[in-house]
């Protein structure tokens, strides 16, 4: 398998601070990375650069051999890098449904003439989108199968993570972000998440996952490669394993913990 | 079963009628205090409405079993409304307007309502298209039909100049460009003199449609219906249209878009998204509304002037949309004509007009955001 | 050479009202992250309330045994004071409701509300919607100077607008409820942790941005001679251009971008050939160049998005 | 129960309307409706009001007097100087069937949208305030007649009083974009000129502006022997004392849109020598003209009657002669008989020529002396104890 995507060197710089500061990351077809890190390790923000709602003040990113430096959010996004929110960004006042559709947007082309003028074609392009967003709403929940016309502003905070992963898997992603997706779940939940990225990387061949998360148990699961961030920079890399042995990344968490226990 | 529908039909029809009769007499009524009577009436009915479940069940049963029996008889009701104000224009010309408005509106529902862009340039683009006309008739003598289009047209292309800043703004800068845009095309309109300036453009040719000028009485089963009838139906057709465009945009690709845009803007852009063009395709779709409507205004009043495109009329059509219910095209038109109406009930009250606009968006905005007729969710069919 | 000394003067005074109405623009972005559109009628509220408090003080006789130099300052506090306080009014009641609303919300509503404030001044005079004559309560006297003409009262505008500002930063960076309101502007979430009473430092924030506001109407009238219920919208549109321009948020901004709209237009109108009904034009015309291509102002930092 | 109260409900259902149909009544009422209709509230509203109540009272005074066969009813209407408005009022009269004629206006932008209306209604109508040329002489509708002089009318005076008589020679033109504005700029430059003056600059500014030091600083460089001001009552105070405050202390002259006493209270010290014209005499040199302030004040109006309140009682006294000659119903003969009238009114004699315009001109000179006009000829000026600028 070829590789999805690398950055060499990236790096951005808010006024003197570099939140991410020159990081070497790779991932490859159907692979599935844990990014890792303390609070405020820029994590976040490197999601942030590769969909490109920041520009990267130095460093490359190359997906499937081009640069996607510079390329606005939504062409990134077209190009199939698909991702969650930390604090989930679902359209509220929206339908569940309407959610996933949304979802599909990149591959859908009707404009607005087909919309006044063309009203089968139109009418043909929801029906297909609706069939494909209850078949795949109905893969990770009946329950949102079945409500699928509730206000997504309605639903419990799990669904929201499982609609908020299903939204993003409309577009039919080849690499997928997904920001700490376990953030505020029960363990049964989180249990029922990780369920789920096992089904995705199932039923979609080929798509890679980089994950942000603070349950380890987690990454354990379900990342085959773990690269731990702090200050901005990559501190480490490897198995799960070889991470959880690393002395730098100990310290960084370790730090964290003893200031965690002060305050 | 067949008498069964019919008899169904019937009863529905006569709810129609009933209301239909009720808001031609509360038109010709034009003592203060009978309109106070007529609207805690409407009111009471409304609110009646709201509280027995029953009869509410009933009735929007009995209107979603016979949309097309509904539809139709309120098509021709509103068809024979000249007929019925037939001794006065003034009545026809109040519907002519709350049309004009309900247009306007409909357009800024797309940017207001749909995508949470906040324009404040309605009275531009409307302003646009009336002069844009006007002056093709007056000076090369361009028949009204095809001002129709230019006018909009070139309304739209003014919504796309207006929308390339949206590329870079947003929010309040974005509302900030909107103002000042309003303001400079007014100020231009005043002091360019090709534009007449402030004393506008007087004379303008009404339409002529298969020999018929606008401008002439409308003979009709014999009946002499007051020359405003003609745009009175013009106006019809052209409510209609922009309804069905707008019910078009809502349930296509299009329409869910600029929802999206509205609930997250950041998210929109991360599902592919290009946020920048469909909110300059919402100023252009809602310029090209805007542009028709003052194509058809310039034509009817036959004089235009700066006046008539200045900020207040933005903020009007705002309050209309925000008071009937954003994205939500049947609450935007009644926004439109209540308070096109309205204030011509109240017109000892004509001072207070613009205060109590603002109370209306202030109270609308705190207490019943949604408006009274709120959004409705997509429903598709299986 | 006496000719442009006199229009940088004329650019200078314009420069200051639009100045202190922009200074409140950007402490309320800077509290609340909220564009208060109704702040140029408040700021012409304030001048409407001396109008009021003159006549009421003329019809009491307070002016005859108050010298003038202590009367004026004295009438201006208590136009002020007032002010502030029916600006911390409108926070509570029409843009507290929409903290946590979306933005949208806020905007028109501020909007609409600009328009409650100008009908019910317009309403509340008799003739409203004609100008209404301000007292001429700074001296008149004048004198010239090498082809340039300074008059006190020019003097006094510009003497008040620095030391207010002056007054303001010293009232922002010495004092709690100035550390307050830094540290709200800076991250309102992590103030509330560290114990600052939000609502309490954004009225504060309101007050002051009102009272500086009555200030620039006051100034307005006094410059003009005139009041009129409407001045506020176009006030309050370049009140926001001048805090744009400088950089929204930024108060030094406020201060250039004042400057900077206050020569556009005054030179706009001197110097280009039929320009003088355009002035407002060009003015725009800058904002919307800032606003596209340098969106973040002059002093302005670039903001980034939270994702 | 609960069927009653249902039967209650729909019986309220249907008896409320029924009750507020048939109490309508709509009948029409047996008097003859005149129609107003002016700026009864916005900027011009003092305008508007004052004739209003000056036609009032014209109508008051005809009900009272018992000469006439009907009884008069005014139906005032507002258009809040927006044509808008004002046509949606228009059309609200010709609707009327017991209006009769009508009188209206003193925006000329108003007018020029509405005039088309009486003439599409033949309803016969008269301007009382608005001054736009071509309300009458582009139009030349036989059912409108105007009791204002043009603007055109007004200028030509006051340039051979200031540039024939007083001989200031170098002029600046300062005029508002406002069609009144515009039109006074277009009138004044070629008379002006044609009477050999020098016409140094000419700036436009936009109604509502209030700071005007940029172009006075600039006139000031240009050194002329006086301004001249074509506009209303606001700008044309504000820009007299600006001209103070930028040291620009030169004659200053304009058009009657300014003789109000309002400019001499916003001019302040500055309106001392002032110099402009006005349509008709001082109401108290008029004929009859004590009477009608008499009476206006016996009426209880509050406001007063303004500028133009003497237009709108002459107005009202036209209509009213021509219904009493023809009668209400045949409205080509109020037409007819309005084109042809020779009315002795408060303003003199006024009738009307071929395109409706008046042919009543008369021009008054005032000059403002102590913060009062005071007519030319009795002013101290020229007497010679007061002096205006050089």
């Amino acid at each position: 398998m070829g590789r999805l995507l690398e950055t060499e060197k990236l790096t951005i710089r808010f006024g003197g601070l570099a939140a991410v500061n020159e990081v070497d990351f790779t991932i490859d077809h159907g692979e599935a990375v844990g990014l890792i890190g303390p609070n405020g390790s820029g994590k976040t923000t490197f999601f942030n650069l590769l969909t490109g709602i920041y520009k990267p003040t130095g460093g490359v990113i190359r997906y499937c051999g081009e640069s996607l430096v510079g390329l606005p959010t939504f062409k990134i996004a077209k190009q199939g890098v698909a991702r969650t929110f930390q604090n989930n960004r679902l359209f509220l006042n929206l339908t569940v449904l309407d959610n996933v559709l949304i979802g599909m947007h990149p591959h859908q082309d009707s404009t607005w003439f087909d919309a006044v003028f063309r009203r089968s074609y139109v009418e043909k392009e929801v029906e297909q989108g609706v069939e494909k967003g209850l078949g795949l709403l109905s893969q990770f929940s009946q329950d949102l199968a079945k409500n699928c016309y509730q206000r997504a502003g309605d639903l419990p905070q799990a669904d929201r993570r499982k609609l908020e992963i299903c939204r993003a898997l409309a577009s039919n992603p080849r690499l997928l972000l997904l920001d700490e997706p376990s953030a505020g779940m029960t363990p049964a939940e989180t249990e029922e998440l990780m369920e789920d990225i096992r089904k995705v990387r199932q039923k979609i061949g080929g798509i890679g996952i980089i994950i942000i998360e603070h349950d380890m148990a987690v990454i354990r699961e379900v990342a085959e490669r773990v690269v731990v961030l702090n200050y901005g920079r990559k501190i480490a890399e490897g198995t799960f394993r070889e991470i959880s042995n690393n002395e730098l990344v100990l310290e960084a968490y370790l730090g964290r913990e003893e200031q965690d226990a002060q305050a | 079963m067949l008498p069964r529908t019919i008899g169904r039909a019937i009863l529905l029809l006569s709810v129609e009628a009933f209301f239909f009769i009720l808001f031609a007499a509360f038109m010709k009524t034009y003592d203060t205090g009978k309109v106070i009577a007529f609207l805690l009436f409407f009111i009471g009915v409304g609110v009646m409405f709201r509280k027995l479940d029953r009869a509410r069940l009933a009735l929007t049963d009995l209107f979603k079993e016979m949309k097309i029996v509904a539809g139709a008889g309120f098509v021709l009701m509103l068809l024979t409304l000249p007929f019925i104000f037939q001794s006065s224009p003034y009545l026809v010309h109040i519907c002519v307007m709350a049309g004009l408005f309900a247009i306007l509106a409909l357009g800024l529902n797309f940017q207001l309502g749909s995508t949470n862009v906040v324009n404040f340039a309605t009275a531009a683009s409307y302003g646009i298209g009336a002069y844009a006309s006007a002056l093709l008739a007056v000076h090369f003598h361009i028949s009204f039909w095809l001002g129709l289009v230019v006018g909009g047209s070139l309304a739209s292309l003014f919504g796309l100049l207006l929308g390339i800043p949206c590329m870079k703004t947003k929010d309040y800068y974005l509302s900030l460009v909107t103002i000042a845009f309003g303001l400079i095309v007014y100020i231009l309109l005043v002091n360019f003199s090709w534009t007449g300036g402030p004393n506008g453009i007087p004379n303008i040719p009404p339409p002529s449609l298969f020999g018929h000028s606008f401008k002439d009485p409308l003979s009709l089963f014999g009946y002499q219906l007051p020359f405003q009838s003609n745009y009175y139906y013009l106006i019809f057709v052209l409510v209609g249209g922009s309804i069905f465009v707008a019910n078009r945009l809502h349930h296509s690709r299009v329409g869910l878009t600029w929802n999206a845009i509205r609930e997250d803007e950041i998210a929109a852009r991360c599902h592919g998204i290009d946020v920048t063009w469909y909110k300059i395709l919402a100023f252009c779709i809602d310029a090209f509304f805007g542009g028709v409507a003052g194509t058809v205004y310039a034509h009817y009043i036959g004089f235009i002037s700066p006046e008539n495109f200045a900020f207040i009329v933005s903020v009007v059509v705002v309050t209309m949309v925000i008071l009937g219910g954003m994205d939500n095209v049947f609450g935007v038109i009644i926004g439109a004509i209540l308070l096109t109406i309205l204030p011509e009930k109240f017109r000892a009250f004509e001072d207070f007009r613009v205060l109590i606009y603002g109370v209306i968006v202030v109270t609308m905005l705190m207490f019943r955001p949604q408006g009274l007729f709120p959004q409705k969710m997509r429903i598709y069919k299986k | 050479m006496a000719e442009i000394l006199q229009q940088l003067i004329n650019a200078l005074l314009l420069g200051c009202t639009y100045t202190l109405i922009a200074i409140g623009f950007n402490l309320f972005f800077g509290a609340l992250n909220v564009v208060h559109f109704s702040h140029g009628d408040v700021c012409i509220l304030g001048a409407f309330m001396t109008l009021i408090l003159y006549e009421l003080a003329k019809f009491l006789g307070v002016v005859t045994f108050l010298p003038g130099f202590l009367f004026v300052p004295l009438l201006i506090i208590v136009a002020m004071i007032l002010t502030g306080l029916i600006g911390t009014f409108f926070e509570r009641v029409v843009i507290r409701p929409f903290r946590y609303a979306p933005l949208l919300m806020v905007l028109v509503a501020t909007v609409a509300l600009g328009m409650v404030i100008r009908e019910t001044v317009r309403l509340s005079f008799p003739h409203g919607s004609n100008p209404q004559i301000f007292p001429r309560i700074l001296p008149q006297a004048s004198f010239e100077w090498g082809g340039v003409l300074l008059r006190a009262d020019n003097m006094i505008i510009f003497g008040t607008t620095l030391f207010l500002i002056s007054m303001m930063f010293l009232f922002i960076k010495r004092t709690r409820i100035g550390a307050a309101i830094r540290a709200v502007s800076q991250d309102s979430e992590a103030a509330a942790m560290m114990g600052i009473n939000i609502d309490r430092t954004v009225a504060a924030t309101f007050l002051i941005g009102s009272a500086l506001g009555a200030i620039a109407g006051i100034l307005i009238g006094a410059y003009n001679n005139i009041i009129r219920f409407d001045m506020g919208l176009m006030g309050g549109v370049k009140g926001f251009s001048a805090a744009v321009v400088g950089g929204l948020g930024n108060v030094y901004g406020a201060i250039i971008g004042g400057l900077i709209l206050g020569v556009v237009e005054t030179f706009a109108a001197a110097f280009i050939p039929g320009g003088t009904p355009y002035t407002d034009v060009f003015a725009f015309l800058v904002v919307i160049f800032f606003l596209v291509f340098k969106p973040s102002g002059i002093l302005g930092e670039k903001v980034y998005e939270k994702v | 129960m609960k069927v009653f109260r249902h039967k209650a409900v729909l019986f309220l259902l249907l008896a409320i309307p029924i009750f507020l149909i048939s109490s309508d009544g709509w009948a029409q009422s047996k008097v003859v409706k005149v129609g107003f209709i002016g700026p009864l509230t916005g900027p011009n509203a003092a305008q508007g009001v004052g004739a209003r109540n000056a036609f009032d009272l014209a109508i008051r005074e005809a009900n009272a007097s018992g000469k006439y066969p009907f009884k008069f009813e005014m139906v005032a209407l507002d258009d809040a100087s927006d044509p808008a408005t004002g046509v949606a009022a228009a059309l609200k009269l010709v609707s009327d069937p017991a209006v009769a004629a009508a009188s209206g206006h003193w925006n000329s932008p108003v007018a020029l949208a509405t005039i088309h209306i009486f003439h599409t209604y033949r309803i016969p109508f008269i301007v009382w305030g608005a001054i736009h040329p071509d309300i009458t002489g582009f139009y030349k509708y036989p059912g409108v007649n105007r009791v204002a002089p043009t603007l055109v009318q007004e200028n030509g005076p006051l340039c051979d009083w200031v540039i024939g008589e007083l001989g200031y020679k170098n002029i600046s033109i300062i005029s508002d974009t406002s069609s009144y504005g515009e039109m006074n700029l277009k009138a004044f430059r070629p008379m002006a000129e044609a009477k050999g003056a020098k016409i140094l600059s000419v700036d436009s500014v936009t109604v509502g502006t209030t700071d005007f030091r940029p172009i006075l600083t600039k006139v000031k460089g240009l050194n002329p022997d006086a301004v001249y001001f074509g506009g209303v009552v606001m700008e044309g105070a504000l820009v007299r004392d600006q001209m103070e405050k930028v040291g620009l202390k030169k004659l200053f002259f304009a058009i009657s849109g300014i003789k109000d006493d309002k400019f001499l209270e916003v001019a302040g010290p500055s309106g001392e020598g002032v110099l402009t014209i006005k349509p008709g005499r001082p109401i108290d040199k008029l004929e009859g003209g004590t009477r009608f302030v008499k009476a206006y004040e016996g009426a209880g109006y509050r406001e007063p009657f303004g500028a133009y309140g003497p237009n709108a009682y002459d107005s009202a006294g036209i209509i009213l002669e021509a219904i009493s000659k023809t009668g209400p119903e045949d409205k080509a003969a109020i037409t007819k008989y309005i084109r042809g009238v020779k009315y002795k009114g408060l303003m003199g004699e006024t009738s009307f020529d071929a395109t409706g315009q008046t042919t009543n001109v008369m021009v008054s000179r005032f000059v403002g002396q102590g913060g009062k006009w005071v007519t030319w000829e009795e002013s101290e000026y020229i007497k010679g104890s007061r002096k205006l600028p050089k």
